[in-house]
C-alpha cells in the first residue's frame, strides 16, 4: 500500500483546499455552495465529453482528439435544424448524421490506421477533428445559434431559510444535470443488457480475443464512434443550450483531456467523477484561490483555471500515472 | 544516369561516416545552399521574404527541435509552442534589461533559458509515454501561456499585455530589410541544421533513436532513459526557444502570448508528421508545406477567377488541413521526405530499372 | 504498390507545381507596382468572417465593400478613381493578420492607400511595420489609445475614439445617474474583458478615475474566446459590484450577458464598450439581455440616405456583400463609417497631390488634414449618422464622443446624450503612454514644422 | 562434450531469488552460480520462469527476495543501467532490436556506454568526437566481420530476414565487450544451418573473448554439446543443476521435462 501513499495525500490536499474557504470564513456557505454547484455544472459537461474519448478508447485504443469537433458538430446540426422542424426531428436527424459520420470515420481513418503505434491514430484524429471544425461551418455556417428548450434562463433561490441569502440555481442546469444522468444509466444498460454492449466489453478487455470468439471489429468500432457520436451530441445540445452554439465550443471540450487522464483512459466512472473532480476544483481555484495569487503576485488577473485542470492531471500522473480508475500494467520483455 | 554512386569507394571510415556520402548528393546541396544564400536575395520580393520565406526559415529551426523531440527521441509533446515563447519573452526581457549584449549572444541565452523550462516540464516523461505525456505537454502549454499573460513583469508592465521590439543590431548591421532578415535567419538555420544533423549521428542521436525505438532494450545495453529523455527535451526545447526569439523580433516585431498558443504547437506537429517524423530534411518540407498551403488555398481561387468567399475559403483550408494530414498518416507516414528518398532510389537506377 | 507509389510521387510533383506558381506570383504584385498607372485605388480590406470573432467582423466587412461598390457604380469612384479592394481573412489572429497586410500592401498600382486592421492585436504588430512601408493605419474606435499622439504615432490614426476616452465615457455616465462623480466614492465597479491587448486597453484609464473618484476597481479578465464565464461571473456575485463594465468582443458577449441572466445580475446595471453594442451581442439572448446598456459610436441607428444609395445602388442590383437586411445595423453602419473617412481622406488628399491613385504616404496627410463638417457629411448622405470630426497632426482622433444606447428586448434605443472624453484626464495619460514608447523606440517626435509637411 | 575456456572462479552467483507478478510466482527461491568462462544453460518447460531469470541478472525485474553477486557485488535489485555497466550483456527472446536504425546503428548503439565525448563535442563533431566515433566504428567492424554480416550494414534492421536480426541481436550485444553474456533463446525459430552458426558463434565468442555465457534454450542437443552446465528449472523451482550428463540421468528431469519431450 506503499504506494498509494501519495495519492491519498494528494487528495487530502485537494479536500483541504476545497474546504478551506469555509474555515477561513473567506465565503459565506450559501456561496460556497453556489461555486460548488457551478463547479459541478461545468463538471457535468467535461464529464459528457469525456464519456466519449473513454467509450472510444476502450473498444478501438483511439486516443479521440476530436471528441470536442464532434460535440460542436452534434450541436450545430441540432441547432441548424431545429430552425426548419421540431426539436425532435432535429434530434433524430442529427443522430443519423453521427452514425453515418461514425461509418466514414472507420472506413477512411480507423480501418487504414489499424495497429498503428497510438500517438499516430492521436495525430489522425487531431486531423479529423480540424476537418469537422471546418466541415461543420461550411455546412451549417459560422454565426453564433442558439438551442432553444424553452426553459427559463432566470436564476431561482432556495433554501434561503438553511443559508441568508438563498442559493441560486438555474433550472436548466437542473435540467442539463438530470439529462447527463440519464444518459449515463441509459449506457450502463446498453452496456450490461445488450448484446452489442457485451461484445463492446469484450473487445475493449482483450481485442485478440474477441475477434477470435467471432466478434467483427470494424462493426464494434463503428457502434462504439456511433454511441460516442450521440453522446457528444447530448454534450452538445445541453453545453449549447447554455452558452449558445458556435465554433468555440470545440476548445472548450479539450478540458476533457485531463479529466480522462485523472480518472483513466478505460474507466467510465472514472470519466463522470474525474469530470466532477475537474469542474469543482477549476471553479474554486478559480473563485477563492484566484484572487489571493492576484494579490501576493500582484498579477494582471486570474485565470488560472485555464491551466489548472492540466496541472492537476499531471499532479496526478506522477504519482499515479495509471489514473484514479485505471489498472496498472507490467511491459514484460 | 548523372546520379549513380558507383565508382565512389570509401577508403576510410572517416569518408564513410560523411554527413552525404554521396558525391552528387554533396553538389547538389551545395548548389541549394549558394543559391540561398547568393541569388535568393536578388530574386524574392517583399512579399516572398516577409510572408513566406521568413517564417518558413523560423518555424524550420522550430520543426527541426520539436522533430528532434518526437521523431528522434519518440516523446509527443503539444506544448512546444510554449517553449516558443519563453524564447520570445526571454530574448525581450534580456534586450530590454541588458541592451549591450549582441543579438546572438540574445539568441543562445534565450534558447538555454527555453532549453531549461523544456527539460522541467519533460521530467514527466521519465514516468509517463504516449498519450499521458501529450497531455502533460498540454499542461506546459496552458501554464505558460498565462504565465506571460499575467506576471508582468515579462512584459514590461505594459498595460495592453503586448511588447514590442527593436530592430537587431549585429556588429553594426542593422536587419532590417527584409533581404536582410532573411540572410541572418538563413544563416543561423544553415548552422543549426548541422549542429542538428551532428546530434543524431552521434552517440546521442543513437541513444535517442534507441530510447525511441525499444525502450527497454535501450536500457539493458545501457542507455539512461533519463538522459536521453531530458537531453532530447533540453535540445529541442533549445532549438524552439531560439525560434520563439527570431518569430518575435524578426517575423513579427510585436507580439502578444496568444501568438505562442496551441494552435502554433499543433501547426509545428503537423508540419513534422507532413514533413517525416525523425528526419531534418523534413523539417524543412514540413514547414514549407505549412507556411505555404494556407497562402496557396486563399490565392488559388484568385488565380482561377472564382470569386470564393473568405469565410469559405479559410472552412476549406482547415478541412484540407485535416484530410492531408490523415491521408499521409495513411499514405506515407514517413512524410514528404520518405518521399523524397524513395525519388532518389527511382532516380539511383534510371534509366535502367532493376 | 507500384502505383500507389507513382500516385505519390505525382501528388507531391503536383504540391511542389503549385508552390512554384505561388512563388511566381510574388514577382507578379511587383510588376504591378512598375506598370503604368492605372486609374485604380486599392484598399486592402483585413477581415475575419470566420471563428468565434466572425459573427461580429462580418456585417462589419460587408458594409466596407458595400460603400466602395455603391460609389463605384454612383460616382464612378473617388473624382474618376475607380476604388479596388481585395480581402484578406485574419481569424482575428496577429501572425495571419501580418500576413495579410504583407500580402495586400504592395497591390494595387499606388500600393496600399491605408489599412484597418480590425483587430488591436495586429493593430500593435503593424505599428511596428507601417512607419517603414510608409502605410497609415486607421483604427476607428480601437488600438493604442495613446497613438492619438500624432507627433509620436505618424502612421497611426485612432479616429473618433479610443478604448481610454470609452471607458472615460461610461464614467461620466455613471457619475451622472448617481448624480456627480464624487458619489462614485466606495462603489465597486468591476471590469469584465477580453484577456488580450483590446480587452487591457481601456485599465490605465479607470485605474486613474478610481483613484479621482475613489470607487473600487474589480479587474476580472476572461480568456479568449470568451466562451467559458462562469467562474467570472461566481466572482460578480460574490464581489456584487454596483456596476459592470463588458469589454467583450465576438461570442463573448452573448455569454457574459446569458450568464449575467443566469447568475442574476441585473443587465441595467452593465455597460458594455462600443464593441460590446450590435446586434449579434444581444440578438440571441433577445429578453434576457433587456435593459443592457452599451456605449454607441456617435450614430444613430436606423436608414439614411447612404444606406438608401447603397440599397440601390449595390443590393437591387444583387450586389450586395452581405444579406440586405443587415444594412443599418450597428457594426455596419462602423463599417460604412470606417471606408468613408478612408475614401474622404483620400478625396483631401487629391486636393493636394491631384486627381489621382495616391500612395499611402499621401493619403496619411490627407487623413491627418481631415475635416468634415455638418454640412460636408450630410453631403455624404451620412447626416445623423456621425458628427463632424476634423484631425490634426498633433491630435489623430479628431472627435471623442459617444452616446449609451440599451437594448430594450429587440432593438438598441438611445438612453443618453452624447458625451465627449475629459481632455483633462486623457491628454497627460496619452502624452506620458506616447513619450514612453518614444523613448523605448528611440523615435524624436515630429516638430510643428514637419507637420507643414 | 566439448570443452571450451577452462572454468574459472564464481563470476556470477544467484541465491534463493524469488519473484512475483501480482501474486503469481514466477521464480521461486532460486539459487545457482556461474563460473568465469563457462557456458552455463538455464532450460526448462514454458513458463518455467526462464527469461524471468535472465530480466532478473540484468535488473529488468526486480525480484521480491534473494540476493544476487556479480564479480564479487552484492545486489538485492539490480539495475539495467549498473549491470550493462558492470559487463552484463544480453540477447532478447524475441529480438529486441532498434527497427528504425540500420545494422552499423544498432551495433553502435552498443558501444554507447563506452562513448564519452559531450554534447558541444558531437553538436559540432570537434575532432575529438570525430576520432571516437571511427574508434568505435573500428570496434563495431570487426564484430560485423566475425558475424559475416558487411553486406548488411547500412540495412535498416526491419527489412532483414530473422536469422539475421538474431545475429544483429547478438552483435549489438558483443559490441559492449561484456564480461557475461546472457543469451535468450539464441536459435529460437532457426532452421539447421542457421543453429550451427549460431551455435559456432557462440562457442567462439566463448573461447576468443573468453566471455562467459548463460544460454536459454529449448533444444536439448543443442544446449548438452555446447554447455559447461545446466540448471533445470520447473514452474519456478530449481529441479536440477550440474554437468549435461547428470542432467540427463537425474529423474527429477526427466519426469519435468525430458520425460515429456521425448
Amino acid at each position: 500500500m506503499k504506494r498509494h501513499l501519495p495519492v491519498i495525500l494528494l487528495c487530502a490536499v485537494l479536500t483541504a483546499g476545497l474546504f478551506t474557504p469555509l474555515v477561513t470564513g473567506a465565503s459565506s456557505p450559501g456561496f460556497w455552495v453556489e461555486v460548488l454547484l457551478g463547479g459541478l455544472m461545468a463538471g457535468v459537461l467535461y464529464s459528457l465529453v469525456a464519456l466519449g474519448l473513454v467509450l472510444i478508447f476502450k473498444a478501438s485504443g483511439v486516443f479521440n482528439f476530436a471528441q470536442g469537433a464532434m460535440v460542436l458538430f452534434a450541436a450545430l446540426a441540432v441547432a441548424r435544424l431545429s430552425e426548419k422542424m421540431p426539436m425532435w426531428a432535429a434530434v433524430l436527424i442529427a443522430i443519423g448524421i453521427m452514425v453515418l459520420f461514425a461509418v466514414v470515420v472507420e472506413r477512411l481513418v480507423l480501418r487504414p490506421l489499424v495497429n498503428q503505434e497510438p500517438i499516430a491514430l492521436l495525430m489522425a484524429t487531431l486531423g479529423v477533428s480540424y476537418f469537422l471544425d471546418g466541415f461543420g461551418q461550411t455546412l451549417w455556417g459560422g454565426d453564433i445559434y442558439k438551442i432553444e428548450f424553452g426553459i427559463s434562463k432566470d436564476p431561482v433561490m432556495i433554501l434561503e431559510s438553511l443559508f441568508q441569502g438563498g442559493i441560486l440555481v438555474n433550472k436548466d442546469d437542473m435540467a442539463a444535470a438530470l439529462v447527463a444522468i440519464a444518459l449515463v444509466a441509459l449506457l450502463a444498460l446498453f452496456f450490461q443488457k445488450t448484446a452489442t454492449g457485451r461484445a463492446l466489453r469484450a473487445v475493449a478487455d482483450d481485442h485478440q480475443a474477441a475477434q477470435s470468439i467471432g466478434i467483427p471489429l470494424n462493426r464494434i468500432w463503428v457502434i462504439v464512434w456511433s454511441v460516442a457520436g450521440i453522446v457528444a451530441l447530448v454534450a452538445g445540445m445541453v453545453w449549447g443550450g447554455k452558452l449558445g452554439v458556435q465554433f468555440s465550443l470545440a476548445e472548450v471540450a479539450l478540458k476533457a483531456l485531463p479529466v480522462v487522464i485523472l480518472g483513466g483512459f478505460e474507466s467510465v466512472p472514472g470519466a463522470i467523477i474525474g469530470g466532477l473532480i475537474i469542474g469543482v476544483g477549476e471553479k474554486m481555484a478559480e473563485v477563492f484561490f484566484g484572487p489571493v495569487l492576484v494579490k501576493t503576485f500582484d498579477l494582471a488577473g486570474g485565470g488560472i483555471e485555464n491551466w489548472f485542470a492540466y496541472v492537476l492531471a499531471l499532479a496526478f500522473l506522477l504519482v499515479r500515472p495509471e489514473g484514479l480508475f485505471g489498472e496498472r500494467r507490467i511491459d514484460r520483455v | 544516369m548523372f546520379y549513380r554512386e558507383n565508382g565512389q569507394f570509401k577508403a576510410t571510415y572517416r569518408a564513410d561516416e560523411q554527413m552525404l556520402p554521396i558525391l552528387q548528393d554533396r553538389v547538389f546541396m551545395f548548389a541549394v545552399v549558394a543559391f540561398a544564400f547568393l541569388a535568393m536575395p536578388f530574386l524574392a520580393t517583399d512579399y516572398l521574404f516577409l510572408s513566406i520565406l521568413i517564417p518558413f526559415l523560423i518555424l524550420t529551426l522550430a520543426a527541426i527541435g520539436l522533430n528532434l523531440l518526437v521523431g528522434y527521441c519518440g516523446q509527443i509533446s503539444i506544448g512546444h509552442a510554449a517553449f516558443m515563447g519563453v524564447g520570445a519573452y526571454a530574448a525581450y526581457n534580456l534586450v530590454l534589461r541588458l541592451p549591450q549584449l549582441n543579438f546572438l549572444v540574445v539568441l543562445v541565452l534565450a534558447g538555454l533559458i527555453a532549453a531549461a523550462v523544456g527539460m522541467l516540464f519533460g521530467i514527466p516523461s521519465l514516468r509517463i509515454k504516449g498519450l499521458y505525456l501529450a497531455v502533460a505537454t498540454l499542461a506546459a502549454q496552458f501554464f505558460i501561456d498565462w504565465m506571460f499573460a499575467r506576471v508582468k513583469w515579462f512584459t514590461n508592465y505594459a498595460s495592453s499585455g503586448s511588447v514590442s521590439t527593436v530592430p537587431i543590431e549585429l556588429f553594426g548591421w542593422k536587419v532590417q530589410s527584409p533581404s536582410d532578415k532573411y540572410l541572418f535567419l538563413l544563416a543561423v538555420l544553415v548552422v543549426f541544421t548541422l549542429v542538428a544533423k551532428n546530434l543524431v549521428r552521434g552517440h546521442l542521436g543513437r541513444a535517442w533513436m534507441a530510447t525511441r525505438d525499444m525502450d527497454v532494450a535501450a536500457e539493458v545495453i545501457g542507455i539512461r532513459p533519463v538522459y536521453a529523455k531530458l537531453t532530447a527535451f533540453g535540445v529541442s526545447s533549445f532549438y524552439c526557444g531560439m525560434a520563439g526569439a527570431l518569430y518575435g523580433f524578426v517575423y513579427l516585431g510585436s507580439w502578444e502570448p496568444a501568438a505562442f498558443n496551441l494552435t502554433l504547437s499543433l501547426k509545428l506537429l503537423f508540419m513534422i508528421i507532413i514533413g517525416g517524423m525523425g528526419s531534418i530534411l523534413g523539417a524543412y518540407f514540413g514547414a514549407a508545406f505549412i507556411t505555404v498551403l494556407p497562402i496557396l488555398l486563399n490565392q488559388i481561387p484568385l488565380w482561377l477567377g472564382l470569386s470564393l468567399s473568405t469565410a469559405t475559403a479559410s472552412h476549406l483550408e482547415s478541412m484540407i488541413f485535416g484530410a492531408l494530414i490523415v491521408a499521409f498518416l495513411i499514405l506515407e507516414p514517413h512524410g514528404l521526405a520518405k518521399l523524397w528518398s524513395i525519388g532518389k532510389e527511382k532516380l539511383r537506377l534510371w534509366p535502367f530499372p532493376h | 504498390m507500384e502505383m500507389r507509389l507513382k500516385a505519390k510521387l505525382m501528388g507531391v510533383a503536383l504540391a511542389a507545381g503549385a508552390a512554384l506558381s505561388m512563388l511566381a506570383s510574388g514577382p507578379a504584385t511587383a510588376q504591378a507596382k512598375g506598370k503604368e498607372q492605372a486609374k485604380e485605388q486599392f484598399f486592402p480590406l483585413l477581415v475575419y468572417r470566420t471563428g468565434p470573432y466572425g459573427p461580429n467582423g462580418t456585417p462589419w466587412a460587408n458594409a466596407k465593400q458595400d460603400y466602395i461598390k455603391m460609389l463605384n457604380a454612383r460616382d464612378g469612384g473617388i473624382n474618376g478613381v475607380k476604388i479596388t479592394f481585395e480581402e484578406c481573412e485574419t481569424g482575428y489572429a496577429t501572425d495571419r493578420g501580418v500576413e495579410c497586410y504583407e500580402r495586400l500592401k504592395g497591390k494595387g498600382p499606388t500600393g496600399a492607400t491605408l489599412i484597418d486592421p480590425q483587430s488591436t492585436g495586429i493593430t500593435f504588430a503593424l505599428t511596428e511595420k507601417a512607419p517603414i512601408d510608409k502605410i497609415p493605419l486607421i483604427t476607428l474606435g480601437y488600438g493604442r489609445s495613446e497613438s492619438q499622439d500624432g507627433l509620436v504615432f505618424k502612421w497611426n490614426f485612432p479616429l473618433m475614439g479610443s478604448y481610454w476616452t470609452a471607458a472615460d465615457i461610461i464614467i461620466q455616465h455613471l457619475g451622472k445617474k448617481e448624480g456627480s462623480l464624487d458619489n462614485l466614492k466606495g462603489k465597486k465597479i468591476a471590469l469584465i474583458y477580453h484577456d488580450s491587448p483590446y480587452g487591457k486597453e481601456p485599465i490605465p484609464l479607470l485605474e486613474e478615475r478610481s483613484k479621482m473618484h475613489k470607487f473600487e476597481f474589480i479587474k476580472i479578465p476572461v480568456t479568449a474566446p470568451g466562451v467559458e464565464q462562469k467562474s467570472a461571473w461566481l466572482q460578480v456575485r460574490q464581489l456584487r459590484p454596483d456596476y459592470v463594465l463588458l469589454w467583450g468582443w465576438g461570442v463573448m458577449n452573448s455569454a457574459a450577458l446569458k450568464e449575467a441572466q443566469a447568475t442574476g445580475y441585473p443587465r441595467d446595471k452593465m455597460f458594455g464598450v462600443w464593441w460590446a453594442g450590435a446586434e449579434p451581442d444581444v440578438k440571441d439572448v433577445g429578453e434576457g439581455a433587456k435593459g443592457y446598456n452599451a456605449l454607441n459610436l456617435q450614430h444613430s441607428i436606423g436608414m439614411s440616405k447612404v444606406h438608401q444609395d447603397i440599397v440601390k445602388h449595390v443590393h437591387d442590383k444583387g450586389q450586395g456583400t452581405g444579406p440586405k437586411d443587415e444594412v443599418g445595423t450597428v457594426l455596419y453602419n462602423r463599417g460604412l463609417i470606417i471606408q468613408m473617412l478612408a475614401v474622404e481622406s483620400v478625396r483631401r488628399a487629391q486636393e493636394r497631390y491631384g486627381k489621382k491613385p495616391l500612395t499611402g504616404e499621401q493619403v496619411r496627410w490627407g487623413i491627418e488634414n481631415l475635416a468634415l463638417d455638418q454640412k460636408k457629411i450630410d453631403g455624404l448622405g451620412f447626416g445623423g449618422l456621425m458628427r463632424p470630426i476634423s484631425t490634426s497632426c498633433a491630435d489623430h482622433m479628431g472627435s471623442m464622443m459617444a452616446r449609451v444606447e440599451t437594448w430594450d428586448g429587440s432593438k438598441w434605443v438611445f438612453t443618453s446624450e452624447a458625451y465627449t472624453a475629459d481632455e483633462q484626464i486623457l491628454k497627460p495619460m496619452v502624452k506620458a503612454a506616447s513619450a514612453k514608447y518614444a523613448e523605448e523606440k528611440k523615435i524624436v517626435p515630429r516638430t510643428p514644422a514637419d507637420c507643414q509637411l | 562434450m566439448s570443452g571450451p575456456g577452462t572454468p574459472g572462479d564464481v563470476l556470477l552467483e544467484v541465491e534463493g531469488v524469488s519473484l512475483s507478478f501480482g501474486g503469481v510466482t514466477a521464480i521461486n527461491d532460486i539459487s545457482f552460480d556461474v563460473r568465469e568462462h563457462e557456458v552455463r544453460a538455464i532450460i526448462g518447460p514454458n513458463g518455467a520462469g526462464k527469461s524471468s531469470m535472465l530480466n532478473v541478472i540484468n535488473g529488468v525485474y526486480h525480484p521480491q527476495q534473494g540476493r544476487i553477486r556479480f564479480a564479487g557485488e552484492t545486489f538485492t535489485d539490480m539495475d539495467p543501467h549498473r549491470a550493462a555497466k558492470m559487463g552484463i550483456s544480453r540477447t532478447f527472446q524475441n529480438i529486441a532490436l532498434f527497427k528504425g536504425m540500420s545494422v552499423l546503428d544498432n551495433m553502435m548503439a552498443g558501444r554507447n556506454l563506452r562513448m564519452t565525448s559531450g554534447i558541444f563535442a558531437q553538436a559540432l563533431r570537434l575532432g575529438g568526437a570525430e576520432r571516437e566515433e571511427i574508434r568505435h566504428r573500428e570496434a563495431v567492424e570487426r564484430i560485423i566481420d566475425f558475424l559475416e554480416i558487411q553486406a548488411h550494414r547500412k540495412t535498416p534492421v526491419g527489412r532483414l530476414p530473422y536469422g539475421l536480426q538474431k545475429r544483429v541481436d547478438l552483435g549489438r550485444a558483443l559490441a559492449m565487450e561484456p564480461r557475461l553474456l546472457l543469451l535468450d533463446e539464441p536459435m529460437a525459430g532457426m532452421n539447421l544451418e542457421e543453429k550451427q552458426d549460431m551455435c559456432r558463434f557462440i562457442l567462439d565468442v566463448n573461447d576468443e573473448f573468453g566471455t562467459t555465457i548463460v544460454l536459454i534454450e529449448h533444444d536439448m542437443g543443442v544446449v548438452m554439446d555446447i554447455s559447461d552446465r545446466v540448471v533445470v528449472l520447473d514452474y519456478g523451482r530449481k529441479i536440477g543443476d550440474g554437468v549435461p550428463d547428470q542432467v540427463r540421468s537425474s529423474q527429477a528431469v526427466i519426469d519435468a521435462y525430458l520425460g515429456v519431450t521425448h
